[in-house]
């Protein structure tokens, strides 16, 4: 019979490319065990890649080219926010189930959202509920952040604001806020600048090689010195944590959408061993939402007895499946999965990976950290 | 340190690290006129094998300094012996099509040998830390940089305005064949100064690894920061090139700390300016537009 | 006789292209829009490039602000998409004139060089100014209403789009044909060759090369007013210079010195990477390796290429 | 014999500028070479020098084939050469445009140096600083003969050496190329038969891109019949 | 008939520190040909460049018809009936020979700024140009792309390219230079036909003596950017500062093949 197709549309070029490759470790390694154990409504299952370049027009007609030209079944992937915005509102037209496992604006599962459109992992408005209730037990009153100028760095600070203030009134969010160029290299003036200023708390959302650099200049300024409350947003990312070694600080909050020592369960262990074992390092958390993804069709399909788009999709909404950070739970009304982020405190090397190990682990309850469907602007 | 003064220090060492790379840009346009979008690529491949050398062949940073320039040289002699060789006669869109295609291949390449990840070098024991100068800590490494972008500048700028082979290579920029006529191996000339300019962009590469985290786009982030450089010193001078990376420098360090709003916009406004008001750059000379 | 041939076989592939929908498979209705679009962008870019010698690195400027121009009016105002396009042109005009003013009194390099400023300072406000532009992510989500003039279309209908990219991009391009072979198009080749020459046969070379530049901004701004439809989406990446360099590309392998090179190019641009990235992830380096190898041994690009070739051998 | 063309047929593209062009230099002759417009002169000295390599025939220079070889190298063993448009480098001084072109071949010696030359030519001896690109037509003329001399040349092609340059000045080239054939052989073309012919030993007449006549100079000045048939010279 | 067609006061040109051309002061009369000699370097072709816009001045007026043009661009100035050729072959390279004379033609004519006629049906601007190029004696190449016509004929392209604008006043930088000597007979026999017919003023630079003697009514002689000498040829030829700074003492040779 003929095998499932199923199209990963990732960035694969340029210098966020690694997060793609990450994307399909997680896919080979939950094709493989499907496969293994007789595929999908008895047919295997078979990926087809599109590179997106981080653009939104490039990834529309990669998913026009997947969909009608390699006959795809179903479509995961998206890495930026920009490409996820873009992209979405085309997917009813396309009739096939998209499945978002790294994008993280609230929008695509929000005023965008659509039947088609679901997302397993943790978005923005998700982390920054974390973050706020992380922040409220600090002590650091005047809040300010340094991130990236785009989309995702203002929305993060946005989000992270108005909770806060909600449930701690008397923080000052500072109206000097910094917001370094995507790619900018040089952190430096704005490291200076929060070093300068009254700041106590520092909600930081640079990510990826940005972060490193951040991290190894920040350092050199001596600003890991400072009296500051520091929360990284995608801090406890591994590729971050495997390229600064011990040049990350200790007893700073990281978060990450997934922490791979942070659940207790055998599908965990599964796909962690699995992981460690192929690619020689921890998984990253964008490595878990992709895997998670296929386990998530495989099941929708199995439950629609089709491969047909519509099917499928209406099967996701409201669908739960096991994944490794535990029960994962697509909420009707607006097809977000409802997963928390996890956060915790840089502690020593781990003894293996030579990256931080995380202390103090939490991991926020999906539910309690989402919005309601109300705020999201999702009429499903 | 106080913030003006930090923040000056800081522009100077991006500054020079943007002249290091930049400079060799400068040179194959002015000789070879010849847009070498691949300049960007090559940079990353320094830095790229000097992370190899140091990281995974365990050799010190300073061998990784010689060794790693030489071996992009090396490559862009080949690459000067069976592409470029076919276009040097053509017109400069010819160049940039190629060079762009070249481009492609070599971020391509990387991505394949070394893969997508980030990778980080770190500087050698005598520059790593930082060193108190009246009164202030300043990163080591940047001082480095500094001296370096300096000592760069000060040789080429011998080579070409004290030497005959500086000469030669203009005389042969500007006209091909009355140089062959008049004894000089243009072609010499021509793969030499490709292989010097690729040279240039991977010392670039090398000073930047301990800095900069390496990932296969690093090569395009660089390359309109290159022009940027280029143009608002003007083409051909090469203390233009460096003043030209200064104030790039100085607008990406200021910019983004007091005009965080437009902080995108400041580089190409200024090399707008500066070509509206000073169409051959700031130091540049040669014929008027 | 040959030229009958030639306007013959033009004739034979429009047939062909009005045809696409029936004869080839639905995804290729995508491409070919893709491929008319970019054509039209690309051709715009060659009455500035190939005829009149001025180097842009930032045409996607108009492009981009042509998209922009188009979502806007479909978002906020709801007009007839023929209105939109129109809108789009004239916006792009506008924002050519302004850049033009400045830029066509430098030469070469400086030329280019100042227009890739010009164009990064637009992409650089589209990413910054989030209130009007949505910032990176761009403007998405807006729906294709009435196209105009008493025509009663399903623009959402990917057929029905494509046949009126066709009709669109084929009038413009004899808009452009008309403006290159005219007497104005004859100077402008002049003043690629020599434009000290012609301003002592007494014509203001800036303002011919001015006139030529708001002419090829407007024509972008069409093909960007019919992309942002096309691709449900306007974002900054249209604006970016690795947009502009498309144009380029385009045009030198299709062949600058003919009027249609660059809808050749554009042809053989996308279609090669709809190819590529279908056989391997590693899509940048054969596109890499066929690029250089076309540069090297097609140097009149492929149009170019073939036109002499068959010249040769029905001599 | 220094130099023995024989019978170069060379092509731009597909256009054939020389039919077959014969032609020898003796050591320390000074030969020109005449005809009219587009008769193929400019395209024998090019093709000796190796601007325009001969598709077919031979070219011998001291007694070494060195048809085909990059011109650099053509140069190099001994041939100088200042084409009619003068190809002076625009953006270097007079003295970098000498000073680049220095040559020293092993085992000869050294003629002209960059000094000599200037005090010898005060003409570009004032200018010394000012870039080639503004020096007048008559001065760029001749700095293209002085650079070519640094070279160190054995034999002198020369074309037009004195188009566009003032009566005066055609007097002092016709000076500097009898005084450069006491030491160098020299083939020259010239529009101006009557100074051509009083400065050559020999001539060769093309036309066509093949010679259609060779005479000693003092025959054919007094050959009015020739002259006239091949020259238009009334 | 004698009212000045062109009146240049203290004309000046400095390039930093040197004068190129110095207080030159003169009045080209309506319909003559006048002759502007001297040395290498003298600086004729700068003031040609300051009268036709290519240079602007340091010092000094040019005024045409009454009118001042100081320091006005090259193109209005071409308007106004000033054309000129170049000391260094100034063509469109690309172009065919026919073409060449078509851009200026329609350049003349303001067909140019027309974005929707169909250049090559421009019957009219054909038959002007074909006739141009026949009166040159260049017709036979009107196909021929222009870059690979001999040097002679490019000299030839640029006179009917000159002519073209229908000028008042014509400015010629060594028209025959590089020309065979039949060539520059027949050059200058166009221009004095040219000249005779009533329709031209003329300023010509040349270093053949024969042309210039020939066609003359006038002639500067200038010498380090300054006016040396002003007079008929006669008066030229015999003046002994003119002969010394720039024919040269062997009469014979300047005046070439006339006097053989
Ligand atoms: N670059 C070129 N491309 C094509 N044809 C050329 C080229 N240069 C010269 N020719 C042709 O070759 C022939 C010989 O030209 P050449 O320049 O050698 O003549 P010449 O005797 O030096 O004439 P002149 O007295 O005008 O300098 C002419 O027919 C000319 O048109
Ligand atoms: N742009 C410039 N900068 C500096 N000096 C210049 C410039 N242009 C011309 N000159 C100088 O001005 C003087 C006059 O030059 P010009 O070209 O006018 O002479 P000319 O009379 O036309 O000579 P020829 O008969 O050799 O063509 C020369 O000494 C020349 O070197
Ligand atoms: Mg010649
Ligand atoms: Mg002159």
């Amino acid at each position: 019979e003929e095998p499932i197709r199923i199209g990963g549309i990732y960035i694969l070029s340029g210098s966020a490319a690694t997060y793609g490759e990450f994307a399909q470790r997680g896919i080979n390694l939950a094709v493989n065990e499907i496969n293994a154990s007789g595929g999908i409504l008895g047919r295997q299952v078979e990926m087809v890649y599109e590179d997106s370049q981080g653009k939104a027009s490039v990834a529309i007609q990669a998913a026009r080219k997947l969909v009608y030209s390699e006959g795809v079944d179903a479509l995961v992937g998206l890495d930026s926010s920009g490409v996820a915005q873009g992209m979405v509102p085309t997917m009813p037209e396309l009739q096939k189930p998209l499945i978002i496992t790294h994008a993280a604006t609230p929008d695509v599962t929000g005023k965008l959202c659509n039947a088609f459109t679901y997302r397993i992992s943790v978005n923005v408005a998700q982390n920054m509920k974390a973050a706020a209730l992380v922040a409220e037990k600090l002590d650091a009153t005047n809040w300010t952040t340094i991130g990236p100028d785009y989309a995702f760095g203002h929305q993060s600070w946005e989000f992270f604001g108005n909770y806060l203030t909600q449930i701690k009134p008397d923080v000052n969010l500072m109206s000097e806020t910094n917001f370094p160029r995507f790619g900018a290299e040089d952190f430096t003036p704005f490291i200076d600048r929060v070093m300068d200023s009254d700041a106590d708390g520092v909600l930081i959302s640079v990510w990826g090689g940005d972060l490193v650099n951040f991290v190894r200049q920040a350092n050199n300024r001596g600003f890991f010195e400072k009296d500051l409350e520091l929360l990284f947003t995608v801090g406890a990312a591994t590729e971050v944590l495997s390229a600064l070694g011990d040049e990350m600080p200790e007893s700073v909050h990281l978060s990450t959408r997934y922490w791979f020592d942070g659940y207790d369960n055998d599908i965990n262990t599964r796909f962690v061993k699995a992981y460690v074992d192929a690619y020689d390092g921890p998984p990253s958390y964008n490595a878990e939402g992709a895997y998670a993804a296929i386990y998530a069709y495989k099941k929708a399909m199995e439950t629609a007895g089709t491969t047909d788009g519509l099917a499928v999709a209406k099967s996701l909404s409201g669908m739960s499946i096991e994944a490794p950070n535990g029960t994962v739970t697509f909420r009707k009304g607006d097809n977000q999965a409802m997963v928390g982020p996890n956060w915790g405190i840089s502690g020593p090397m781990h003894p293996e990976y030579g990256i931080r190990t995380l202390t103090d682990l939490q991991i926020f309850n999906g539910e309690d950290v989402a919005r309601s469907i109300e705020e999201t602007g999702c009429k499903l | 340190m106080s913030g003006i003064g930090s923040a000056l220090l800081n522009s100077l060492d991006i500054g020079l690290l943007l002249f290091i790379i930049a400079v060799g840009l400068n040179i194959v346009f002015g000789v070879l006129n010849i847009i070498n979008f691949a300049h960007g690529a090559l940079y990353m491949l320094g830095a790229y094998l000097a992370f190899t050398l140091i990281n995974i062949v365990g050799m010190p940073f300073w061998a990784a300094l010689l060794l790693a320039p030489l071996g992009v040289a090396i490559l862009a002699v080949l690459i000067d012996r069976f592409l470029l060789r076919y276009i040097y006669s053509r017109d400069i869109a010819d160049s940039l099509l190629l060079t762009f295609a070249l481009l492609l291949i070599i971020n391509e390449s990387v991505r394949m040998i070394w893969g997508s990840g980030i990778q980080v070098v770190q500087p050698p024991q005598l520059l790593a830390g930082s060193m108190d100068i009246m009164g202030s800590s300043i990163p080591t490494y940047s001082l480095f940089v500094i001296v370096m972008g300096l000592a760069l500048l000060a040789g080429l700028w011998l080579l070409f305005n004290r030497t005959r082979i500086g000469r030669i290579m203009r005389a042969a920029a500007l006209d091909r064949d009355m140089a062959e006529v008049l004894c000089i191996n243009t072609r010499l000339v021509v793969t030499g100064v490709f292989a010097f300019g690729a040279w240039l962009a991977a010392v670039g590469g090398v000073i930047a690894a301990p800095m900069r985290a390496l990932d296969p786009g690093m090569g395009d982030k660089i390359i309109i920061e290159s022009f940027i450089v280029v143009v608002i010193g003007g083409l051909g001078s090469f203390p233009g090139a460096l003043l030209g990376a200064i104030i790039l420098g100085l607008i990406h360090g200021f910019g983004g700390r007091y005009f965080p709003e437009v902080n995108m916009l400041l580089p190409f406004l200024g090399m707008a300016l500066v070509l509206l008001f000073k169409p051959n750059g700031i130091m540049g000379k040669g014929a008027a537009a | 006789m040959k030229i009958k041939i030639l306007w013959a076989l033009l004739a034979l592939v429009i047939a062909g292209l009005i045809a696409v929908p029936w004869i080839a498979s639905y995804f290729y209705i995508f491409i070919f829009t893709e491929i008319l679009i970019l054509g039209l962008f690309a051709a715009s870019f060659n009455l500035i490039f190939g005829y009149t010698g001025m180097l842009s690195f930032g045409h996607a400027a108009f492009f981009g602000i042509g998209s922009y121009a188009m979502a806007l009016v479909l978002i906020h105002l709801e007009w007839p998409f023929v209105v939109g396009l129109l809108v789009s042109m004239g916006v792009s005009a506008l924002l050519a004139l302004i850049i033009g003013f400045f830029c066509v009194r430098l030469n070469e390099v400086y030329f280019a060089m100042l227009t890739l400023a010009f164009g990064m300072m637009v992409f650089a406000i589209a990413y910054q100014w989030r209130s009007v532009t949505n910032g990176s992510d761009g403007l998405a989500g807006f729906s294709l209403g009435s196209f105009g003039l008493g025509l009663d279309l399903t623009l959402a209908n990917p057929a029905v789009y494509y046949h009126v990219v066709l009709a669109i991009v084929v009038i413009a391009s004899a808009l452009l044909y008309l403006v290159c072979s005219s007497s104005f198009g004859m100077i402008l080749r002049a003043i690629r060759q020599n434009p000290e020459r012609v301003s002592f046969a007494g014509l203001n070379v800036r303002t011919y090369r001015l006139v030529a530049f708001v002419i090829a901004g407007s024509f972008a701004g069409l093909a960007g007013g019919l992309i942002a439809p096309f691709l449900r989406v306007a974002s900054p990446e249209l604006l970016h210079w690795s947009m502009s360099a498309e144009p380029i590309l385009m045009a030198i392998l299709g062949g600058t010195g003919y009027f249609l090179g660059p809808f050749v190019g554009s042809a053989v641009f996308v279609l090669l990477e709809t190819w590529i990235t279908s056989f391997t992830e590693s899509w940048m380096l054969v596109l890499g390796i066929i690029l250089a190898l076309m540069v090297i041994f097609f140097r009149k690009g492929l149009l170019g290429t073939v036109l002499d070739w068959w010249m040769e051998i029905k001599k | 014999m220094i130099l023995d063309v024989r019978n170069i047929q060379t092509f731009y593209g597909e256009s054939q500028a020389l039919q077959g062009v014969t032609l020898r230099l003796e050591e320390g002759e000074t030969v020109c070479l005449l005809g009219r417009n587009g008769a193929g002169k400019s395209t024998t000295l090019k093709s000796i020098i190796g601007l325009t390599p001969p598709r077919s025939g031979e070219v011998i220079f001291n007694g070494k084939q060195i048809q085909g070889f990059p011109p650099h190298r053509i140069a190099r063993s001994g041939i100088g050469y200042v084409p009619e448009d003068r190809r002076i480098f625009p953006s270097l001084s007079v003295r970098d445009n000498l000073e680049v072109a220095a040559y020293q071949r092993k085992g000869s010696a050294t003629h002209w140096t960059v000094d000599n030359i200037l005090k010898k030519y005060e003409m570009l001896g004032e200018r010394e600083d000012q870039d080639g690109a503004t020096l007048s037509g008559g001065q760029q003329q001749m700095l293209a003969v002085a650079r070519s001399l640094m070279t160190q040349p054995r034999l002198l092609l020369l074309d037009e050496p004195n188009e566009g340059l003032a009566p005066v000045i055609v007097q002092q080239i016709g000076e500097l190329i009898d005084d450069l054939s006491q030491t160098t052989t020299i083939l020259f073309t010239d529009q101006n038969v009557r100074f051509a012919l009083k400065h050559s030993q020999r001539a060769y007449i093309l036309e066509k891109g093949q010679v259609v006549h060779q005479a000693t100079s003092d025959e054919l000045r007094a050959d009015q019949a020739t002259q006239e048939r091949f020259l238009s010279v009334a | 008939m004698t009212s000045p067609i062109l009146t240049i006061s203290n004309l000046t040109k400095r390039f930093g520190g040197n004068a190129a051309v110095s207080n030159i002061n003169l009045d080209v009369i309506r319909k003559e040909t006048m002759a502007i000699i001297g040395p290498n370097g003298a600086g004729k072709t700068t003031f040609y460049n300051m009268v036709s816009g290519r240079m602007q001045p340091s010092e000094g007026n040019i005024t045409l018809d009454g009118k001042d043009i100081t320091g006005l661009p090259p193109h209005k100035i071409s308007k106004l009936g000033i054309s000129r050729s170049f000391q260094i072959n100034n063509i469109f390279p690309e172009m065919t020979v026919q073409e060449n004379v078509e851009v200026v033609l329609s350049a003349y004519h303001g067909h140019s700024r027309k974005l929707f006629n169909i250049a090559s049906r421009n019957a009219g601007i054909q038959q002007e140009a074909e006739e141009l190029l026949k009166r040159l004696g260049v017709d036979s190449l009107k196909d021929r792309r222009a870059e690979v016509i001999s040097y002679g004929d490019k000299r030839l392209l640029e006179i009917a390219m000159v002519l073209a604008t229908r000028p008042k006043l014509v400015l010629l930088d060594e028209p025959t230079a590089g020309m065979t000597p039949e060539e520059t007979r027949r050059t200058t026999k166009l221009i004095k036909s040219l000249a005779d017919s009533g329709d031209y003023t003329f300023l010509i630079t040349e270093h053949d003596m024969d042309v210039v003697f020939d066609l003359a009514d006038r002639i500067l002689v200038m010498h380090r950017g300054e006016k040396l000498f002003a007079g008929t040829p006669a008066e030229v030829k015999i003046h002994p500062e003119v002969r010394r700074a720039y024919l040269g003492e062997e009469e014979d040779e300047v005046t070439g093949e006339t006097s053989a």
